[in-house]
């Protein structure tokens, strides 16, 4: 029995650390995408939409490649933090479940939208109506998963404040973290809203800010579970 | 919520008692799927004939190209095999589980005979081009005869269940034969008033 | 096995396949013309179709509540079940038919 | 024979306490976000948007380039985004009481996996078919009526993965032993899936019953789910309150005595 609980938490650790390259190329992907810098305005007519699409076939379908390849290399962060849910001394799995389920179709809305920016630049010389359709379509899917990251986050800060142990498994700092951030991501959602301006999902607001805190959350939820996971010691329990 | 409370009045009672009055066959939870069931049905006969009456010509063509021989046919087979049940199931009352078996494997026989009837029925009307898009009579033609069948596949694995039960080395327990008794029941009612709804009206 | 054959549920049966068998001969009768007619027309939709017939569906749809009801008696036992269960199913029996003959005559 | 009745007794210690400390808490919060959830899509659903009851799929095209114009559609899918993560908290309500049944953990993984899908395909769907045609002027009305179909048939006539789903969890409801939730529930749940299944007609009828806005398809199928839906969460309700704290996950932490520093300090 203890031999297989030692073996837990290293299997933590390993896929932890899988998670710093696979930002590293979540990072290249976002410099190198042409859609991205800047991103497309929404008050562009689909032929012109069309036209941007045809001048810059590599780039886009570089990255829809490499997005298509590293697109759930983020899940053993998701995963590592669900198995740390668990082991909050809560009153059931609720929130593991609802964490599990989160990142399952946040994740799926994120590839759709890699596989709509992909379909597009495959075949550029298509109707430029059926383009557009699929970039505006990407884009959808592209800002859904933050209904998903905040539900995430709120399931998490709650475990943390719920955690009955006198040694709770998260400082509690964490927790109201995850409530900022989901805060700060509750804007972009009415970005679809604004043709222009800051609001605009093109926008600082909406877009920049939002990419950001995405990014800034996956750093600090590394830092964070890395040391989580270090002290997590011999212990180990079952989850879900 | 009275799904419970009767089960706590009659359910303590001997089950084994067919003369005893206010005995419920089967589990009340069947029951009470039952009779839901039996209300959703309801509620498609109901609308079938509304819906026939705004147009009765093309109800009335569509009828008329079903197959009557096949669909009597399985209106028989299906009796035959409630019947079977039905004596399956006073027989394993009796205590006699060899016979119940016996009886509970004619019955398993006769039902399986049903979807067989009804791929021969459905085949030729789908390659002569009577699909649920045609019109509404086969669109309620198929979603009912469709659901029916699906009541019909499933019943053949409670009857499954069933005779494992009998056979099985511990003694048989009578509540469950009842309640998979009272469901094949149940898809025979509603295919006789299906039968009169799409073969025979006019 | 004589004493199935003797059983009353053989009876029932016996009754229920002869109300079955004869609905199907008398209306097979009754269609012969007309079906020879659709069977030339099979894969054409064009087919000939049944006659609106008020005697056929009023005897047949009563027919068919006859047997539902011997079935639910008998078959399923509700002979000696409770009275809730009793009512749950002659009710829903009964407005079940009274609705579809209502509706039948609506449209006429 | 019995099993049904479960023992009403409720544990006197979680009477006493004021719902901050309750030792459920989480369980209440994740169940109580149930309501809000449905509400909040209710809202966006009907008077918000009209998007339902269903528009009818012969509709002429310009009703329907007029309707996919709306603004409001695009206030609803914002609306959406927000809230559709709470669809998966809903599901883990009713995996923690798969969880606590005496079934294989097969069937709480089955309902996992039906609930993945089923958010994707009845929430994700719908919510971008019916923001494009507000989001960018310019397409054309035979884009615009692809996207309206797109949107009704995925919203209504998805109909696979809840079937298993549901199947799962009327299986291990009639399966259980440890009565969590009454067994009639369990055959509740098993007409509803396969009155599920009678929504198949919609891929075919453009009008009449069978349509997607019509009798038989949405009005039959959407009355037999919302009471179903009801029935579960009142069910579901009385599970958690009769759960004895002694079976909680967090039983061990905290023997008989409840001394407060190891109670959960609800500060947020």
């Amino acid at each position: 029995m203890t031999t297989s609980v030692a073996a837990n938490t290293k299997g933590q650790r390993i896929l932890l650390w899988t998670v710093p390259p696979a930002g590293a190329l979540f990072a290249l992907a976002y410099f190198l995408f042409p859609v991205f810098s800047p991103p497309l305005s929404p008050t562009m007519t689909p032929e012109q939409v069309a036209a941007f699409f045809a001048e810059n076939v590599t780039g886009i379908l570089g990255v829809a490649i490499l997005c298509n390849l590293i697109a759930c290399s983020l899940v053993p962060l998701f995963a590592v933090t669900a198995v740390q849910i668990s082991r909050t001394a809560t009153s059931s799995s609720v929130f593991t479940y609802a964490y599990i389920l989160c990142v399952g179709v946040g994740l799926t809305a994120f590839i759709l939208a890699d596989y709509c920016w992909g379909i597009a630049a495959f075949r550029p010389d298509r109707d430029p109506q059926l383009i557009s359709l699929l970039n505006d379509m990407a884009w959808f899917f592209f800002i859904a998963p933050v209904g998903t990251i905040i539900v995430q986050n709120l399931c998490l800060a709650i475990s943390i404040y719920l955690d009955a142990r006198s040694d709770p498994i998260f400082p509690r700092w964490v927790a109201h973290f995850n409530i900022v951030i989901a805060a700060l991501l509750i804007p972009s959602a009415f970005s679809i809203l604004h043709k222009s301006g800051p609001l605009a999902f093109n926008g600082a607001v909406s877009f920049t800010l939002r990419l950001s805190v995405f990014a800034i959350y996956i750093v600090v939820m590394f830092v964070v579970l890395l040391g989580v996971v270090n002290r997590q010691g011999s212990e180990g329990e079952a989850l879900a | 919520m009275t799904e419970i409370a009767e089960e706590f009045s009659t359910g303590t009672g001997n089950t084994r008692n067919v003369d005893a009055r206010r005995h419920v066959p089967g589990e009340p939870s069947m029951w009470f799927f039952v009779i839901g069931d039996l209300i959703i049905f309801g509620v498609y006969f109901v609308s079938y004939m509304y819906y026939r009456g705004q147009d009765q010509d093309m109800f009335l063509q569509g009828h008329a190209k079903l197959n009557l021989n096949i669909g009597a046919v399985n209106t028989v087979v299906l009796v035959t095999s409630s019947l079977f049940v039905a004596l399956g199931t006073a027989a394993a009352r009796a205590g006699k589980a060899p016979d119940a078996l016996r009886l509970f494997g004619i019955a398993l026989a006769c039902g399986a005979a049903f979807p067989l009837l009804k791929l021969f029925e459905y085949i030729p009307e789908i390659t002569a081009g009577m699909t649920p898009g045609t019109n509404l009579f086969f669109m309620y033609y198929y979603v009912m005869t469709g659901m029916h069948l699906c009541h019909v596949l499933l019943g053949l694995v409670i009857l499954c269940f069933v005779i494992r039960n009998l056979r099985g080395p511990a003694k048989p327990r009578i509540s469950f034969v009842e309640t998979g008794a009272t469901y094949w029941h149940m898809v025979d009612i509603v295919w006789l008033v299906l039968f009169a709804l799409l073969y025979l009206m006019r | 096995m004589k004493a199935y054959l003797r059983n009353p549920l053989t009876f029932v049966w016996a009754l229920l396949t002869a109300v079955i068998v004869s609905s199907w001969a008398w209306l097979t009768a009754l269609a012969t013309d007309v079906r020879k007619a659709t069977e030339e027309t099979f894969a054409t939709m064009g087919g000939a179709a049944h006659h609106l017939n008020t005697t056929i569906t009023v005897v047949v749809l009563l027919a068919a509540a006859v047997k539902a009801q011997l079935v639910i008696w008998l078959f399923m036992e509700v002979r000696h079940a409770p009275t809730w269960l009793k009512a749950t199913t002659s009710g829903w029996l009964v407005a079940l038919f009274a609705l579809l003959l209502g509706f039948y005559f609506a449209a006429q | 024979m019995t099993k049904s009745v479960a023992p009403a007794s409720e544990p006197a210690t979680t009477r006493s306490r004021p719902w901050r400390k309750s030792r459920k808490l989480d369980q209440w919060i994740a169940f109580w976000s149930v309501p809000f959830f449905f509400s909040v899509f209710g809202v966006v659903f009907v008077p918000l948007s009209w998007m339902m009851p269903p528009r009818s799929p012969s509709s002429p095209q310009a009703q329907i380039v007029d309707f996919m114009h709306s603004h409001n559609l695009l206030i609803a899918c914002a609306v959406l985004i927000l809230a559709f993560g709470l669809g998966p908290v809903s599901n883990a309500v009713y995996l923690m009481q798969i969880k606590r049944m005496s079934v294989s953990p097969v069937f709480r993984y089955t309902v996992m996996m039906g609930a993945i899908t089923g958010t994707i395909v009845g929430m994700l769907f719908p919510l971008f078919c019916f923001g494009l045609g507000a989001f960018r002027p310019g397409y054309a009305p035979a884009i615009l009526a692809m996207l309206y179909d797109f949107g009704y048939l995925a919203f209504i006539g998805s109909l696979g993965c809840f079937c298993i789903m549901w199947m799962a969890f009327g299986l291990a409801i009639i399966l259980d032993k440890n009565s969590i939730l009454p067994k009639w529930l369990g055959y509740y749940t098993v007409w509803q899936y396969v009155s599920e299944l009678i929504a198949a007609p919609v891929w075919i009828a453009k009008s009449g019953p069978f349509a997607w806005n019509g009798l038989m398809t949405f009005w039959l199928a959407m009355t037999l789910f919302v009471s179903w839906q009801f029935i579960v969460y009142v069910c579901i309700f009385r599970a958690i309150k009769n759960q004895p704290d002694d079976e909680l996950e967090n039983a061990w932490l905290e023997p008989e005595p409840a001394s407060t520093d190891t109670l959960p300090r609800a500060s947020a």
